[in-house]
């Protein structure tokens, strides 16, 4: 079992034909991927890699092809309208690489998506693996195994470094969530938590955090209350510097400053077990399960 | 990206909201000049990016336009938080008769933006959050609709008694909404809101901060960035592509993701070093943006050691070792350098090094280590 | 019984100290509806003829009062806002009765309405009066009596003088609905006619039509379907001169001219009984029950 | 409110829609000035509000300046639908590669804007719609989020298969959306929607109709009413507050509501007469409306007799009462008036009616009676 991506998938590219959609996709399909369309408008009809229909609209992808995930590579200025576009088509996960997105914008989004009860992962984000079944974004599938350790982390290539440690000490993954380092995103820490508490073939848990916010404290609330599974977490950010204060309105609205340090206390209350360096993930994890 | 006080003051202008007059001045003899066209008392106020000018000295009344000059000589010779003052803001002083707090925010729990106001505005509204929070009213807006006329009317009469005061503030209320929607802002104070004995509702401070990424896309407000007061090295790594802070450290870290940069340096300095900068070269690297921030690195006279710490993804080190290929040939680099590289295409990245001479590692850990220890040897 | 205000409504007045508003409030305290609450901007703490207490916001007036219902006599620029407002404030069935509106601006009321589950009689409409129970908007109180006829019309005065007849002719209503002549609408004929039909002491129904658009077929359509009390009807506009031809795209989407011929034979084909003039409604609802 | 093409066409660029130059004259000299300078051939296209234009002849394309100072002279005479021609628009004639259409309008089923597209653009639309509706497109708009790129773009795939063109058409699109909801018209077309064999897209129609509500509130769009398009006692009444429409029967009608209005020009059919006119007071009627309606209604030679039809809710009958007691001090009515009144303050009405020597009627049926009856007798 996985969370949210399996080996059901059926994913449709936004963006299949540009620069970094074609690379990656070409890296799903060796992956495993069910790639079952690729979008570009005004290059429907042709194939990608002769194998993979492409259609002008995601509309047309999911009616030909029963696509119901989507992954959106396209450059910001279309980042937007391409999750507009995913949702209205009927897909019900939108997995969104993209990066520099406005976050006015994303306001318009979300809505539109919980309106449709369609879950987005990102923006700006790696993507999601379940090692073994299905790669979906940019996750290098080779460093991840399959197994029972659900990761989520709003960091990518530190995502990347704990999953090598992982897999290479013998830890395999249930899922690895990359949910994005934005301000606003679709799917966070407890969406994550509370799914991998669901998933039978989950049995430990890692989080990667970071300073900004409080997303880690209230998933730490989160763990404290609701989970059951083991879960060790990790704050990037130990010695930033003092992050551009958001004025007056910034320490009233979040009630906190959101350091490394605050969040890695949430953390210890909460029981969840503390890495200070990237590597203690395997030892911290062995430990408690 | 943060901008001047009297910058969004003309941003909030734009937006109709009513702001007294003011004008902004680098020299002491313009500050004479604008003093005495506005005629009056005025308040000479600091423009930097940087809070409590007031406490700082950074903000002073005046009464004639010799004592205005006398005021921005002092202020401009004031650095406050490592900030020196370059211009300062002339504006007539306005008879005060209450001050209340005005502002907005985005707020990353309700995934919307949050507007707040409270009756006991003025300098100590951090204080008032903190000890008497239920004096601050919030609310979040629903992108979808905009702020009603019946959400900024209630927040309004949590300010205000006379219904006149109340309809000016909720269009205020309103009109900062557009300011902060249409710029792409990411916090928005009017901190005081005022009151004039003779009853108008006046916009005395003006803060905004805006988000990047719609600053990106709009050369209006890219031309409000103030490169003077960055370090250079900062404006050239965003020329470059690259997000960059510079600290006080000697390890330069070249790394690919926030993240990932963030843990480098941490485990730098778990290990006893000192990073000399956060540096992250993005997702979609290529070699150009490699030399650039090789380049930029080695300006700073401190560096004793440079680690390249890449994971590829989205990244391929295949382009980073071309980067730092082409940057050794178009310049040399007096200090060691570590190198840590895996993930996408790592085999082509490890022979193109080996074609120079240059070998990398596969471990994070060993490679901090080892970057930690020559930093230190070199020192 | 009565379809959806009764002697329990509870009503917040909305423009209470206005020409209209004031007016209007003291003919519906004196018909017997209760009125809790009336708010006016900047009058909050004054009472209304020494009884009705005034708020500055129908939060205020909701919190303190326990209204359920509002009454819209704002002038059109404030019209708007007071229908959000209303909604806002947790109403659960709003009365507008200010003409003048822009339809553009209804159609951003109408799903914040609907998102809040709210009903929305009018804009631009009588109002709503459950004979002997509770009268909201401006239907004259002494025309009506209380009995078994439920009627709902897209006219104002029409209604009147159809209620009228029916009074003294001895058929009192359950429940008068004056839906509104606007083009876009909160409650249609067929919510009216559905909710008659699940209203025990509702026993006969006579629907007011007009020309222009296509609801009177509709309903005529979900007459046929669905109902199983008489129904008697009338359309005004029979000698109106052809209206303003709304351009291709009128005829395209209507697929219909809404002509006053068209209607009432939609009318006989799903068994309406049709009136010629006002004053046939009784003989025919009496033929008919 | 109906706006002319021209003024359509002014709209739409402001929206930033491409539609080519253009001007608006009223003499067949300025025509040829205009036809001279634009250059090369042009059509002149009558300016009235009406459909079917090209086939009454009011749409000539002209080679030359005299030749479209010729059209001019013709068109300027022609009197389409009972409108009198008094401007021509005359634009550059464009080299057409294909023909669409594109509308959108306010829609009451699905209470939002619906746009519409249809490969088979041209004067034959209606002939499309009804035959093969398979070939028009239609989409409602959310009014929270707007036209979303992908929705213009799906339906700008039905009309090009060129991308640039899709791309072009789909931005018009959502140009038209903010011209229609930024200036509140309740109709906006484009018919044609136009390719030019260069591949550009255009539009070389326009076509608009305004919610009477906006432009009340909207100096800008009153300024574009054409008065001249409309019978003089209309537009007195529009300026007096009435509703008001000129017929050709001999009943005058004063009625408090649009349903009532035409109920009872319905009932003086029935019983044998012929309505003068349609005429709504409206609801809040003050005395001064009542002076002004009967004045409007007295202008027209044809009348024989008068019916006041008042039911009052929230009309009061003594305002209208006050009002003929008015009109009959300020002028003198020649015709038989009969007074059906009823409802909200009716004792207080008859009461001031019996002052001035009028009684009144309660039941409609028996006052349209009456009205027939003494306006037969009268003829």
């Amino acid at each position: 079992m996985s969370i949210f991506v399996d080996r059901e998938t059926k994913l449709v590219v936004q963006g299949i034909t540009g620069r970094d959609g074609s690379f990656h996709t070409r890296q799903m399909m060796e992956y495993g991927t069910q790639v079952v369309a690729g979008v570009t408008p005004g290059k429907g009809g042709r194939r990608f890699e002769d194998a993979v229909p492409i259609f002008d609209t995601v509309a047309d992808a999911v009616a030909e092809t029963g696509a119901d995930t989507s992954v959106i590579y396209v450059p910001p200025a279309f980042a937007i309208g391409a999750m507009f576009e995913a949702a209205d088509a009927g897909v019900k996960l939108i997995v969104c690489i993209t990066e520099g997105l406005a976050v006015i914008d994303m306001t318009k989004v979300l809505p539109f998506l919980q309106e449709r009860g369609v879950r987005l992962i990102g923006p700006n984000c790696p993507g999601i693996i379940s090692p073994g079944q299905s790669k979906v974004g940019i996750i290098p599938g080779n460093i991840c195994a399959p197994g029972n350790i659900g990761l989520v982390s709003r960091s990518g290539t530190l995502t990347y470094e704990v999953v090598d440690q992982l897999t290479r000490h013998g830890l395999g993954q249930s899922t690895c969530v990359g949910i994005g380092g934005d301000p606003l995103i679709g799917t966070n820490f407890i969406d994550c938590l509370e799914a991998f508490e669901n998933d039978p073939d989950t049995t430990g848990i890692v989080m990667l955090g970071e300073i900004g916010g409080t997303d880690e404290q209230q998933a730490a609330e989160y763990v404290r209350n609701h989970l059951t599974k083991p879960v060790v977490g990790f704050i990037a950010g130990q010695t930033a510097p003092p992050g551009r204060r958001m004025g007056h309105a910034g320490a009233i609205i979040s009630g906190s400053s959101g350091t490394a340090a605050e969040k890695m206390a949430a953390f210890e209350d909460a029981g969840i077990g503390v890495m200070k360096r990237p590597v203690e993930v395997v030892d911290l994890l062995k430990a408690r399960m | 990206m943060n901008i001047h006080e009297y910058q969004a003051r003309e941003l909030f202008r734009q937006a109709g909201i009513p702001v007294p007059d003011g004008e902004v001045a680098t020299t002491p003899a313009e500050v004479e000049e604008i003093a005495r066209r506005l005629g009056g008392g005025v308040v000479v106020k600091a423009q930097v990016h940087a809070g409590g000018r007031g406490k700082a000295g950074g903000v002073k009344l005046a009464q004639s336009p010799e004592e205005a000059r006398a005021a921005a000589e002092q202020i401009l010779q004031l650095t406050i938080k490592d900030l020196p003052v370059q211009k300062v803001l002339v504006a007539p002083i306005v008879d005060i008769a209450s001050e209340s707090y005005l502002g907005m925010i985005m707020d990353r729990e309700s995934q919307r933006p949050v507007i707040m106001v409270s009756p006991a505005g003025g300098i100590d509204i951090e204080e008032v959050a903190a000890t008497t929070p239920e004096k601050i009213f919030k609310l979040a807006i629903d992108p979808r609709y905009g702020l009603l006329s019946h959400q900024a009317m209630g927040l309004a009469f949590a300010l205000y008694h006379d219904v006149k005061q109340v309809r000016a503030a909720a269009r205020i209320m309103e009109q900062l909404y557009q300011a902060f929607v249409t710029n792409g802002a990411s916090l928005a104070e009017i901190n005081p809101l005022i009151t004039t004995s003779a009853g108008e509702v006046l916009a005395i401070d003006a803060k905004m901060s805006l988000d990047d990424n719609v600053v990106d896309r709009r050369p209006d407000l890219e031309a409000l960035r103030d490169e003077s007061a960055e370090a250079p090295s900062e404006v050239l790594a965003r020329e470059a592509g690259l997000t960059f802070i510079k600290l006080d450290g000697n390890v330069g870290c070249v790394v690919n993701g926030a993240g990932l940069a963030m843990a480098t340096m941490d485990l730098v300095k778990y290990y006893g070093g000192e990073p000399a900068n956060f540096l992250d070269i993005g997702g979609s690297s290529n070699p150009e943006k490699v030399v650039s921030a090789l380049r930029i690195i080695t300006m700073d006279p401190n560096i004793k050691a440079i680690l390249f710490n890449i994971f590829g993804g989205i990244t391929r080190t295949d382009d980073v070792a071309n980067g730092i290929v082409a940057a050794l040939d178009q310049f040399s680099v007096d200090v060691p350098i570590v190198i840590r590289l895996t993930g996408t295409n790592e085999d082509e990245a490890l022979a193109i090094l080996e074609g120079v001479g240059k070998t990398a590692l596969k471990d994070m850990d060993e490679a901090v280590q080892q970057v930690v220890r020559v930093a230190q040897e070199a020192a």
